[in-house]
């Protein structure tokens, strides 16, 4: 196990900058996860520690030595891909025995540990067997396991569950974090599913276009998104955004005659605003509840569906249009009025122009 | 939607086959017809008498041809096994390790390659001469490989490129050199790209006519093409002698084609698809 | 290799060690000589060396421009190409198409397609030379006997007739090895395409024109390409089959080049030609690439 | 049989149907010098074939092969070039005495021998004897008999796959053979009495004419001819199907053997002439010659090997075991010639032989040779008149010779 | 629009069976969507219903008519298919007009008609593209597009959003329900994620292995699965199963000593069944809730996280692990012991051999 640290870390493509410098420190045995769209840089981000893409511009240290010009195996880790990137024509022994093969380890030695390995991952019956004759999640196992033989000190992941089917994802993934419990390898691992990131990581790191969002643990980011786009990224359904300008103290909701009441100092002199809530964060009352509270809005129903435990309600408050989630039994229904209530301590706000948080002077 | 039955697919197949072989068909029926049955008119559709005199003559008179054969196998796998391996090695590194000038360079094998060999020809046996490589098996597989190698860089690098790049990467991470990479990681996985260019490559070598004609003089060393073109005389062309040993020096293609083709189509398949 | 060499560059030396060798083999069969024969092209020199190299500049090229020999080689070799070349890409699209097909027996059907483009081109023109002969040949036999004509016809001692004939052996060779290249981009065709073009209701007919025709113009390109460096040096076609006559009518350009230099022995002549020739393929591909990539 | 220290020759030769007189010669050399081995490279029988061979190895200054045979036509211009070694200083003056020396002209430059006769070949006139005798005609001496004797017969036999003559016509050398054959038969020549180029004096258009007549007028000739090389003549006038062939000597072994359809029905004489041209020299001779390679490391023992294969003996072993008229005149002499009474009947039409001018036009010989081809073709195509093609053909060759 | 019915339609390849023989009847306007895992025949049935493949038993009749042996093109269906096939050398406009030229159309009404739809589609400003140079999204529309010109009686969808990404995925679905609210064409739709079919059905088919397991409303579905196989599949994350065996009226959880008091009268004379509860009916009670109940249970939490809206606890009810969802904030923590509370009414029993749904007596 070591830490791992980027020193202003970049990397570009002749005139393309595929990741912007930046920092991180990974600590000992933390669980950190590179989490963006498509394209985002975090293939090339993990891909320069593993060593495979060099290093443009900045400084990688692993366990506090600098190893931007070390081969990918004498950098202590291993990686597993997405598409498993097995020998397709080697049996599952050989290929998780490749690396200390390579390495020289007396064969005794091989044995045992792909065989303590295969053990634990439950491949002990498909040693024998050609890749091509396993399934999707066995496959999976595989290639982490061929990872595992090499105790490394930093492991690296690309995706390794986005070949898998829902069900057999879910699985893998909390196998995933049992090994991780149990071996407290560093691990970086990089994903564009939200789920993922938020169940496996200790800090989650939100690429954009190449540069970091933020920073932060899957809380942070969820409950105190630093952007827009981290906002909107993370989350499902996305959060309700709406454009508001100021009115006097309050903000109205721009298009509309809906005023959301002054919810906390702001700490901006803009005039206008995009706020953000999440449709969890939308409760729907009872009809009969009464008014009052300037929180409380009245809402007609578009559209609702019923997702399994959850229902989406589409509405509409004073023309403006809100995704609410609420749980899936006596859900009101499409073309139906109701009542609705924002939390205002739920309430985000973003510059239109920087899309940055803008923080609230007293915060919730 | 039914599936109507398909005699006319079955008819077009036919033809194209009669077509495209009815000249080796000839062929062969020839080699099987005495003298006088070769040059009867009008001609002999099937021989009569039918005979294997000139299949024993060959052997009798002209055992050479054996030698001939031999010739171009030897010449044939070696200039296979090197376009194959530094072929291999160079459509590897054009296309995975992001050399600076790999375009250029992949152009330039091109154009070079446009060449009329024809011309070749004094400048190459010029350079043999000097080199010593004049009448040795080694000196024509160069001179193959030099010819073919253009070709099958292209094709494998095309077929690479259709490979997970990935299976590589892990290899590099589990510790493996480029050059163990291509060999027990690359190699065997692009298999029927490296058949199908293998064997085009081999074919090619085969039935090369230019070169193997000048650079190598010896009797002993001729491949079976030259060794064959000899019989034909100043005035006399032997039609008995050069059917019966062009078929015997076409088994072997047959052959190797036959149990290689469905690789050529799988292999080109796989070097096309981009 | 040094430790602080940069993973980059150490990478960029593996490369350039494994192209090594190939670049070695190709310099020295084909580049070395090229070089020379460009240097030959633009200078006087006895072949032998007892003369030293003259430097002439164009003189050659000069000449070459008024040679009317030249001129009728160059027709010669570009009516060859434009002839062979679209019959070939017609029959290997449709013999393409036909082994596309599933059908019993498709692996021997497509040996025996394959099988004419592994015959040495040096022996299956004699063979063709034989069946061709006006007086004992096949042809004329069945045409003969089956009283098509009264008169054998002189395949090979007429002058559109030769061309024909050379045409057609050239197109019985290579059709194949055309359909190889297009099968392969037909298999790479999504299947749902055709579906698609199912629903949208296109024939057959037009499945092949709107869909499938487009969809290979790579392989096409490739196969296209390939196909006319080699006609454009077609050899040993012309010289077993027609000897480049009647007359000239058949004389290709790399023939003329032969003539030039193993019979004329003339070296730098011939140079200039094949240095001329290699500018027309080469004009030719670039030709291809542009004509068929500025369609979209 | 490579004993110590022991002198390796290699010798380039076609077998050309003599492959017996070959290994015999050579196994006689070695035995005779035990020192010195010989390796026998068979090369192609096809001219260009083993020329393009030579032409790549002796520009690169090969030191091999040591000894190699040429056509006669190739001996001027490769003398010129300097690839040949010139032989005076090794064989005796009496030896080159006795060589043929119209032949030897052909290797002779600036008085420097550079070639010795291996075997002369030459045209003749095969006739069809049975069909001859069976419509009461005479063996043609003229060009004018022979194509009224195919007229006769062909008309007789009422068989549309007979022809009257056949020949080599296609667009080769044995073309310009073929026409100097007619030309000289008519009284004219390539070169007139003074050296000029004469391909187009009225006897030569005449001549010519004849040839493209009886492919059109006369109708004796088929239209293949235009592509017959030596032995697509050979075989259609050995299935029977043509009255007159004429090609060279070579033909007589397969025309004669065992299962030929025209065995014993046929026999030749010398290349007719035109009327009255009795004494013209119409019988197109060719041959080859054995030369020692100028880069050669073994001069000495190559130049030896040539006086071998070139010796009375051996010339005479093959004139009678092989039909290979001698390169030497006194072989005609030897007692035993009077038993081969083939190659005597050859001998008497090579009396009347022609060359073809390559001595004289050295290195620029293939260029006449390649023009000839071409205009010749031009005219029996109907491409050119006659006239017209052999005024150009004079030009050209003026041109090639810088006159 | 029409409606389409399927009379006992079946399918095999020589001895496989893709298939089993079934009805369906699938009313004008209606949108049926065909559910289940890969493999399972829902490509097949759709594509004998589009006439791509031909059907080996039974009749298809489309707007009353029997349409077995008439072609794609005659039987007024359009599909769009998974991977768009649209065609890569032809412009947007050229692509969605290809039905309409093949129809001789005139060329002014092709125009009219293709221009109107890529308006409704927001396709204006590609029309002269390729696909290539089009988003993912955006080459989905013009998927659709293609099939709305030429004004089909019955839309076919074969998984045509599994191509894009998630947040992609959620924004088209939602066009695809605007869009046939608006045409209100008959559409049968293929895919193999829940929530897609869920929140698009009338009602949805489920297929298992080239068997229909169940036909219903997506609340049918969701709330009275017909089979375990069923129940499994819809609802992320999967139903919980445990094996339990009868204990005099009650139900004992095989393996523990946990015990499901009677819970209805069960139409099963089996000795042992399968039991399923949903992970969000199962209810985190505050720790001081009194006991007595016998439907609480003291759980242990043995791992915890966070979703984002919701969290998902693995609790350990005496040795039997759960998985239960709840809210996202104010979770109990890994280690901490807490009461819950099984919902009795949504206690599911599978017969173990049959695997089908054991009815109770008293419905809930
Ligand atoms: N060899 C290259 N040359 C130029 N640009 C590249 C190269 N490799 C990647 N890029 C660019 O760098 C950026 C980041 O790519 P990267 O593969 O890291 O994305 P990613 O976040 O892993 O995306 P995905 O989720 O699709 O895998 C992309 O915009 C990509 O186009
Ligand atoms: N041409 C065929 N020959 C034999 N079996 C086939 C053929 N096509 C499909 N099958 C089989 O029929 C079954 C159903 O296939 P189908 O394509 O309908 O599945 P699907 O539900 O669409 O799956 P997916 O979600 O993977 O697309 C599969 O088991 C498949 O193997
Ligand atoms: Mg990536
Ligand atoms: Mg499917």
């Amino acid at each position: 196990m070591a830490s791992v640290t980027l020193k202003q870390i970049g990397k570009s493509y002749g005139a393309v900058t595929a990741v912007e410098q930046f920092d991180l420190d990974i600590a000992d045995g933390e669980f950190l996860v590179l989490l963006g769209p498509s394209g985002c840089g975090k293939s090339t981000t993990l891909r320069m520690i593993a060593g495979l893409e060099s290093i443009t511009t900045g400084d990688l240290m692993i366990g506090g030595t600098r190893v931007n010009d070390t081969d990918p195996k004498d950098r202590g880790v291993a990686m597993v891909f997405q598409n498993y990137a097995l020998y397709p024509h080697k049996s599952v022994f050989d290929n998780m025995a490749m690396a200390l093969k390579l390495q020289k380890m007396p064969k005794a030695e091989i044995a045992k540990r792909v065989n303590d390995v295969a053990d634990m991952l439950g491949l002990t019956p498909y040693l024998e067997r050609k890749p091509a004759a396993l399934s999707g999640g066995q496959r999976q196992r595989v290639a982490i396991g061929r990872a595992i033989v090499r105790t490394p000190e930093v492991f690296l992941f690309d995706e390794p569950l986005s070949n898998l089917d829902a069900q057999l994802r879910v699985k893998m993934r909390m196998e995933l974090q049992e090994l991780h419990e149990r071996l407290g390898v560093t691990s970086i691992y990089v994903t564009h599913d939200q789920v993922e990131a938020m169940t496996l990581a200790d800090r989650i790191v939100i690429l954009d276009r190449g540069r970091v969002a933020q920073i932060g643990t899957p809380r942070e980011v969820y409950e105190q998104p630093a952007t827009r786009f981290v906002a909107s990224f993370i989350g499902s359904p996305a959060m309700n955004f709406m454009p508001a300008e100021r009115a006097g103290t309050d903000w109205k909701i721009t298009g509309t005659d809906l005023v959301i009441p002054g919810f906390g100092q702001l700490a901006t002199e803009a005039a206008a605003l995009t706020l953000g809530l999440r449709p969890e964060h939308i409760e729907v009352l009872p009809a009969d509840t009464a008014p009052g509270d300037p929180w409380v809005f009245d809402a007609t129903v578009k559209l609702a569906e019923l997702l399994g435990a959850d229902a989406l309600l589409n509405l509409s408050v004073n023309g403006q249009p809100f995704l609410a989630r609420v749980g899936g039994t006596d859900f009101p229904q499409a073309g139906e009025t109701v009542r609705i209530r924002v939390d205002p301590a739920r309430l985000h706000a973003f510059d239109p122009e920087t899309e940055l948080t803008v923080a609230r002077a007293a915060q919730h | 939607m039914q599936k109507r039955p398909r005699y006319g697919l079955y008819a077009i197949v036919s033809l194209s086959v009669l077509i495209s072989f009815f000249p080796i068909v000839w062929l062969i029926l020839t080699s099987f017809k005495n003298t006088a049955g070769i040059y009867a008119w009008p001609p002999q559709y099937w021989p009569d008498p039918f005979t294997l005199d000139n299949y024993i003559s060959i052997f009798t008179n002209s055992p050479e041809l054996l030698r001939y054969i031999l010739n171009s196998f030897i010449v044939g796998a070696g200039c296979t096994a090197i376009t194959l391996l530094l072929g291999g090695l160079a459509a590897y590194a054009l296309s995975r390790l992001r050399l600076r000038f790999a375009g250029m360079l992949m152009v330039g094998i091109l154009a070079v390659s446009m060449f009329p060999p024809v011309s070749l020809l004094p400048s190459l046996f010029q350079n043999f001469l000097n080199l010593g490589l004049l009448n040795t098996y080694t000196g024509l597989i160069l001179a193959h490989a030099g010819l073919f190698l253009p070709f099958s860089v292209w094709m494998l690098a095309s077929y690479f490129a259709t490979l997970p790049v990935e299976i590589e990467e892990a290899a590099r991470m589990d510790g493996m050199g480029f050059v163990r990479i291509f060999l027990t990681i690359v190699l065997p996985l692009s298999w029927p790209g490296f058949v199908a260019t293998g064997l085009i490559v081999f074919i090619f070598s085969w039935n090369e006519f230019p070169l193997s004609l000048v650079l190598m003089t010896q009797n002993a060393m001729r491949t079976a093409p030259v060794g064959i073109s000899l019989y034909p005389g100043e005035y006399a062309f032997p039609w008995e002698t050069i059917s019966t040993a062009t078929v015997l020096a076409i088994i072997p293609v047959l052959i190797i084609t036959a149990i290689f083709q469905k690789q050529i189509v799988g292999g080109l398949t796989a070097g096309a698809g981009k | 290799m040094s430790r602080t060499m940069s993973l980059e560059r150490r990478t960029a030396l593996t490369g350039i060690g494994f192209v090594t060798p190939t670049i070695l083999i190709i310099a020295l069969i084909l580049i070395y000589p090229i070089i020379q024969s460009v240097v030959l092209s633009f200078g006087q020199s006895s072949i032998d060396g007892s003369q030293p190299y003259q430097f002439v500049g164009l003189k050659h090229y000069a000449a070459l421009m008024g040679d009317g020999r030249f001129w009728n080689a160059l027709g010669v070799t570009f009516t060859f190409t434009a002839l062979s070349i679209p019959l070939e890409l017609g029959l290997g699209i449709g013999l393409a198409l036909l082994m596309n097909e599933s059908f019993k027996g498709k692996g021997l059907a497509r040996l025996a397609v394959l099988f004419p483009w592994a015959l040495p081109t040096a022996l299956n023109t004699l063979i063709w030379r034989w069946m061709y002969n006006s007086d004992y040949g096949l042809f004329n036999g069945i045409a003969l006997q089956s009283g098509l004509v009264d008169r054998p016809i002189n395949f090979l001692g007429d002058e559109i007739l030769a061309m024909g004939s050379m045409v057609v052996v050239a197109v019985w060779k290579t059709s194949s090895f055309m359909a190889l290249i297009i099968l392969a981009g037909l298999q790479s065709i999504p299947r749902d395409l055709f579906e698609a073009g199912r629903m949208d209701g296109m024939s057959k007919w037009q499945e092949f024109t709107q869909i499938t025709l487009p969809l290979l113009k790579g392989p096409i390109l490739v196969a296209l390409i390939i196909r006319s460096m080699d006609a454009l040096r077609t050899f040993e076609l012309p010289f077993n089959l027609t000897d480049g006559g009647p007359v000239n009518a058949t004389e290709s350009l790399s023939l003329y080049a032969y003539k030039v230099i193993f019979d004329f022995l003339d070296f730098n002549f011939g140079a200039a030609v094949v240095v001329v020739q290699f500018l027309v393929i080469f004009a030719m591909s670039l030709i291809y690439v542009f004509a068929l990539q500025n369609k979209d | 049989p490579a004993v110590a220290a022991a002198q390796e020759l290699v010798l380039s030769i076609g077998s050309r149907g003599y492959g017996g007189m070959v290994e015999r010669n050579i196994e006689a050399f070695e035995a005779a010098n035990p020192d010195t081995s010989v390796e026998w490279l068979k090369v192609s029988d096809v001219p260009g074939d083993s020329r393009k061979l030579y032409v790549t190895g002796l520009t690169a200054k090969s030191p091999t092969p040591d000894v190699f045979a040429i056509d006669v036509i190739w001996a001027g211009e490769f003398a010129q070039r300097g690839w040949l070694e010139p032989l005076n200083d090794y064989l005796g003056e009496e030896t080159i005495a006795a060589y043929n020396p119209s032949f030897l002209s052909a290797a002779t430059v600036e008085d420097k021998v550079f070639a010795a006769p291996l075997y002369v070949d030459g045209t003749h006139l095969f006739y069809r004897s049975d069909l001859l005798e069976k419509y009461g005609i005479a063996v043609p001496k003229t060009w004018e008999e022979v194509i009224s004797a195919s007229k006769i017969v062909m008309e007789g036999e009422g068989n549309p796959q007979l022809y009257g003559f056949v020949s080599m016509w296609a667009k080769i050398e044995g073309l310009f053979m073929n026409w100097l054959s007619f030309i000289n038969g008519n009284g004219a020549s390539f070169f007139d009495a003074d050296g000029n180029v004469a391909v187009n004096s009225p006897e030569a258009i005449a001549a010519t004419q004849t040839m493209v007549d009886m492919l059109y007028e006369d109708r004796i000739v088929p239209d293949s001819i235009l592509t017959m090389r030596p032995d697509d003549a050979r075989t259609l006038f050995q299935q029977g199907r043509a009255v007159f062939l004429m090609v060279q000597d070579f033909v007589h072994a397969p025309l004669s053997a065992e299962d030929s359809p025209v065995a014993g029905k046929f026999d030749f004489t010398r290349n007719p002439y035109f009327e009255g041209h009795e004494d013209a020299h119409s019988t197109a001779m060719g041959g080859w010659l054995l030369a020692v390679n100028a880069n050669s490391e073994h001069k000495e023992e190559a130049a030896k090997l040539v006086e071998y294969f070139t010796s009375y003996a051996a010339q005479l072993a093959a004139a009678i075991d092989e039909n290979r008229a001698p390169g030497r005149t006194d072989v005609y002499a030897a007692p035993e010639m009077t038993e081969a009474a083939l190659i005597q009947k050859f001998g008497e039409d090579y009396a009347v032989g022609v060359v073809r001018p390559s001595a004289i036009t050295g290195s620029l010989y293939p260029r006449v040779s390649e023009v000839m081809q071409t205009e010749v073709t031009n005219a029996l195509h109907r491409q050119k008149t006659v006239e017209e093609a052999l005024n150009d053909a004079a030009a050209e060759v003026n041109s090639i010779l810088g006159k």
